[in-house]
């Protein structure tokens, strides 16, 4: 059995502060010093703002913003089904059922100068605390944000702010370049200009096959966060497998961070 | 009013110090928030159901919510049963005095290889054969058919001295007579009951939500059904029953012990609460306090005196 | 975009303007809140299950809500076919153009002679039988009996030239057995399925929650496993499929329709939204728009043909 | 086909007043025009501030005071399940769904002079508006409340004020006399002192039986307002059946409110 300090917990935590980013996306500051003071980059957490019997299960997200010192974490959101939708009606104050911190986070090579990250939409979540880590360390980030429309390319000014260079991408060219976020990506490593210690990507199936792509023709060390339906995130339903190289591996458990080359997305 | 109230039971030779212990697949004792103390007052430990050989399980998406419940077709993904001796019976060995080990099998003679090889082991307390894994390649097998039911324990029971627990599949036409042949071929408890058989579809990717496009129903959607099964099968065996499917809260538990079943598994409700089977003991122990009972064992198939 | 889709279905000879009718029992054109124009405006509409002489139904209570569902144990009160005849059927025919009669017997010949009665009157589009009524005092029976069944709709077909549709119980080992057996002896349509058989306890009083100690379980819990019974069946049936079980919205029947169903009834949702069934309608209508289908027909069955 | 105008609606009302009292009672005001102005004394709604997702059922609840003018009625509720438990945390502003209004009412009789209310705990919610009713007419009211003890002895002062007289019981002696509430009632029929052209009585199936007998021996005429377990609450589900002489008879629909004599009460 792994030395119980390493297990996720279930506490309570009260919701803090809670906004809403337009009509589909919402920001939630819970305080849970437990959780908080030993949350890392790239982990989750389980939450359930509502009973067992309205519904089953807890629902995984990642730590957005996480802030030890006050006890608290940031999870940003977007409003997709039942449990999102009960989220999105919280007020300050209310209580909020957390198992967490959950998975394993970012690896941060440790002599790295500069690394990219690539996210589309509401992946950016999970990229911003490794961003600020890097950034706490003195290395170089060059981000590389893409989404449907200049509107949802969310948390773009934190993640500006840490970063020394930021290329955008949208569908509809609302903002930046228009068509696929790996086309600045591809640019800088073709002309050989800049060298990555390890680029990390999540929230798209579709980019994270892009990068592999890149990755055959360019070589690099590549992190990818992935997202299954879970069923308890911490490891012992089963449930929420991704097809690696070593077979099927546990997002909640072996991932949610996997090196991505080891990742085989064609499964389904 | 007393505070003290028996809670443990016997299930003929297999004895609980409480009726309350997780259901097979839904509780891994190398993942589990339970610290050692929380583990030993469980009334068992069970396995997820281990197999011969190494498995891999089924393609994700592998669960599934659904209203009131949730669908699982994890398959048996496992190492197989040498790296269970190794790994993990050391764990369950520390963590309870309980131990019993759930079995899947492809055949009678798969099934019979693995009992003896559990044989062995001196702190397995009790094998638990999953008759109704739904997902397995060759779909519904040995739950749904008497015969080969019959068959399997026959067989199991001459391979090994364990005592054997059924654990049925609900997906029958008639639950009492797959009881009955279960008892008749010397099964020592039975399990009520395995996952319901479902599906649901995504109506934008007009696809399964599924990898395996079938998976099993768990959670309190169930219960209902499952209730009235515990009902039907305990006025038909004799052999202790153990219900399973749904329980949330010790309410809950406590419409299974009335309707006949003298332990119970939780499943699902573990995952979102890690600590619901400890929560079900207290509520059983303070509502046999209340109603003032002595014994866990003056609530079992109450319902049936209770007559009008 | 284009705004005009084709709702229409045919079940066999059976012509449904879209394919959306109340679930027998859950709907009574005298106790309804919809005007002329939305009663005209439904697929179909289907009466409670009709017997021949009056029926009294069981004890209360008769209904009890459970998680993401809910059980009765109503019983098949009513007033008997002649009652029928004349203060129902007159409502029935003010209302819609398609009238199904839901029909309940005690055994085949009193099943016969019903449907001999109805056969007389012109206005009734199609019977449908309900084989699973798991309230009456037999219990479970047509619906769970392959034999019994099929003797039964042979000798029904003989009856009456009116199109029979079998609606069967889901408390079967396996559904697509029970439908092959309906359609050789020479059923209509299928409805899939009836509720599921149920029970809750009351921990307090220690008895069960209904009169009728057990019931039929209907609503959101149930729907994952008429899914896959619809999913199984539509691959071995040549005869149209109605889906019922749980369907509260329009991308509740969706599932059911990719799964292979050609037309769904809306039960106890009725209940809770007394709209539900217009609103389904126009859910459906928006679905093939926005997907861009000219016609319900493009949809019937998809999951099976998107295969991977 | 009834005439249309009778039939229930099918409204969304707003909740404008809301408070809860002890731990185990609500009050809640809500604004409904169109069932306001329809509402009867012993007609009830059925209603739900929850998706149909996460509680299937609509949930039955008495009229306790109605205010047709200003298109409001309230309830008195009490927390025993999850559907009071979701009401008992609503706001002010909230959306709610109704139907309503269902069953049929109380029948004062046309030349009435004095009447008995008798209601145990919540029963007297159901009995209020009657009272108000009564009271508008010049009715002489004879108040006979119960309840285990008496902080439960709900809205006891605006049945009060409409009553001419007021007999209190409570099981733990709290307030007014301890055993049972017919005492008062039985003491005075006795006596021959007083008479009823009606007997009404609501919240407790003991009670009422209670007064069975006393019809019995002292013959009146009693109305009673009785409770079961509902699916629709219009009349189709056929799920809310009491026996009386008649045969089983539905509380939304022939109901709630039967002739006491009618109804059998040892069913069960
Ligand atoms: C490790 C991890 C981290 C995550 N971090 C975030 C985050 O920071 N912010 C965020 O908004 N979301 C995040 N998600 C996704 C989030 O968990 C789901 O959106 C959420 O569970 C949906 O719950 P629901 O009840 O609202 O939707 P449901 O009613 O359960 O589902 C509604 C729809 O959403 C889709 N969906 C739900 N969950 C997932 C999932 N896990 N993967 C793919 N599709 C899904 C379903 O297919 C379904 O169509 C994360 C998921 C994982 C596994
Ligand atoms: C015509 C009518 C008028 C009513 N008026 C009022 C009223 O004015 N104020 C009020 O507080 N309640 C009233 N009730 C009762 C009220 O409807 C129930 O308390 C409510 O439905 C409980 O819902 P729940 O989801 O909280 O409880 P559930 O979770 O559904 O049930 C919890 C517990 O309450 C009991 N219970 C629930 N409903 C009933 C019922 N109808 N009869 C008896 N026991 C029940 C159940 O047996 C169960 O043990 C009335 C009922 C009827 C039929
Ligand atoms: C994720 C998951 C995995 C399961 N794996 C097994 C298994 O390996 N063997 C088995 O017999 N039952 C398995 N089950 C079924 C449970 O043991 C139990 O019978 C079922 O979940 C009903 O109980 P519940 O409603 O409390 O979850 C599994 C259930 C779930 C949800
Ligand atoms: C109160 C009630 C009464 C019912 N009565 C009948 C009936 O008379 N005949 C019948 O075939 N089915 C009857 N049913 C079953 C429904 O027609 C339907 O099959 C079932 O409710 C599942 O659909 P749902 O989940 O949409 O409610 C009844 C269901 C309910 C809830
Ligand atoms: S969610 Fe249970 S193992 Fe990952
Ligand atoms: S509640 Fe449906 S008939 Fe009364």
């Amino acid at each position: 059995m792994e030395a119980y300090e390493n297990k996720p917990l279930l506490v309570k935590g009260k919701i803090r502060k809670h906004k809403l980013i337009s009509n589909n996306y919402g920001e939630m500051v819970i305080e849970a010093p437990q959780i908080a003071k030993r949350a890392k980059p790239g982990q989750f957490v389980m939450l359930s703002r509502w009973q067992i019997k309205n519904l089953l299960l807890k629902r995984p997200f990642s730590f957005y913003q996480i802030n030890p010192q006050e006890g608290r974490f940031t999870i940003l959101y977007k409003i997709v089904g039942k449990g999102t939708e009960i989220l999105s009606n919280s007020k300050i104050g209310d209580e909020i059922e957390l198992i967490g911190p959950c998975g394993n986070g970012f690896l941060l090579p440790k002599e790295a100068n500069r690394i990219a990250l690539v996210a589309r939409g509401i992946g950016i979540a999970t990229l911003l605390p490794l961003a600020q880590e890097a950034s706490n360390r003195g290395i170089e980030i060059y981000s590389f944000l893409s989404a449907r429309e200049k509107s949802l390319l969310l948390g773009r000014d934190s993640l500006e702010s840490l970063s020394f260079h930021t290329f955008y991408t949208t569908d509809d060219g609302s903002k930046g370049r228009k068509g696929k976020v790996t086309y600045f990506l591809e640019e800088l490593l073709k002309e050989n200009k800049v060298n990555f210690e390890a680029v990390y990507t999540c929230g798209s199936k579709r980019l994270a096959q892009h990068i592999q792509e890149l990755q055959q023709k360019f070589h690099f060390f590549s992190y990818v966060s992935l997202e299954e339906r879970m069923g308890c995130g911490i490891g012992a339903c089963k449930g929420c497998v991704i097809r690696t190289c070593h077979g099927y591996q546990r997002v909640c458990k072996e991932g949610p961070v996997f090196p991505l080359e080891e990742v085989m997305f064609y499964e389904r | 009013m007393k505070d003290k109230v028996d809670l443990s039971v016997n299930l003929g030779s297999l004895h609980l110090k409480n009726p309350v212990m997780p259901a097979s697949g839904t509780f891994d004792i190398r993942d589990t928030l339970l610290n050692m103390r929380e583990l030993n007052s469980l009334g068992a430990i069970i396995t997820k159901s281990i197999a011969s050989r190494r498995r891999e399980g089924n393609p994700g998406p592998r669960v599934w919510e659904t209203d009131g419940g949730m669908i699982n077709a994890v398959g048996v993904p496992g190492e197989g049963v040498e790296y269970f001796k190794e790994h993990i019976l050391p764990l369950l060995e520390e963590a309870n005095d309980t131990i019993i080990v759930s079995m899947v099998g492809d055949s009678i003679v798969d099934f019979c290889a693995l009992a003896k090889k559990l044989d062995n082991f001196e702190k397995i307390s009790a094998l638990e054969i999953n008759l109704s894994c739904p997902n397995l390649n060759n779909g519904l097998y040995f739950g749904v058919n008497k015969d080969v039911l019959g068959d399997l324990i026959y067989q199991l029971k001459k391979s090994t001295q364990k005592i054997i627990i059924a654990k049925l599949s609900p997906n029958v036409t008639d639950i009492t007579e797959m009881a009955l042949t279960a008892q008749e071929a010397g099964a020592d408890i039975l399990t009520i009951a395995n996952t319901f058989l479902g599906m649901a579809i995504d109506p934008e990717k007009q696809i399964p939500r599924l990898g395996n496009k079938v998976g099993g129903i768990s959670g309190p959607a169930i219960r209902p059904i499952i209730v009235r099964m515990i009902w039907e099968t305990s006025q038909k065996v004799k052999i202790p029953l153990i219900g399973v499917g749904g329980i949330t809260c010790a309410q809950d538990a406590l419409e299974m012990f009335l309707a006949g079943a003298s332990a119970v598994q939780i499943g699902c409700a573990n995952f979102s609460n890690p600590y619901v089977m400890l929560e079900v003991i207290q509520g059983i122990k303070e509502y046999l306090l209340r109603k003032k009972y002595s014994s866990l064992l003056d609530i079992i198939g109450l319902v049936h005196k209770n007559h009008f």
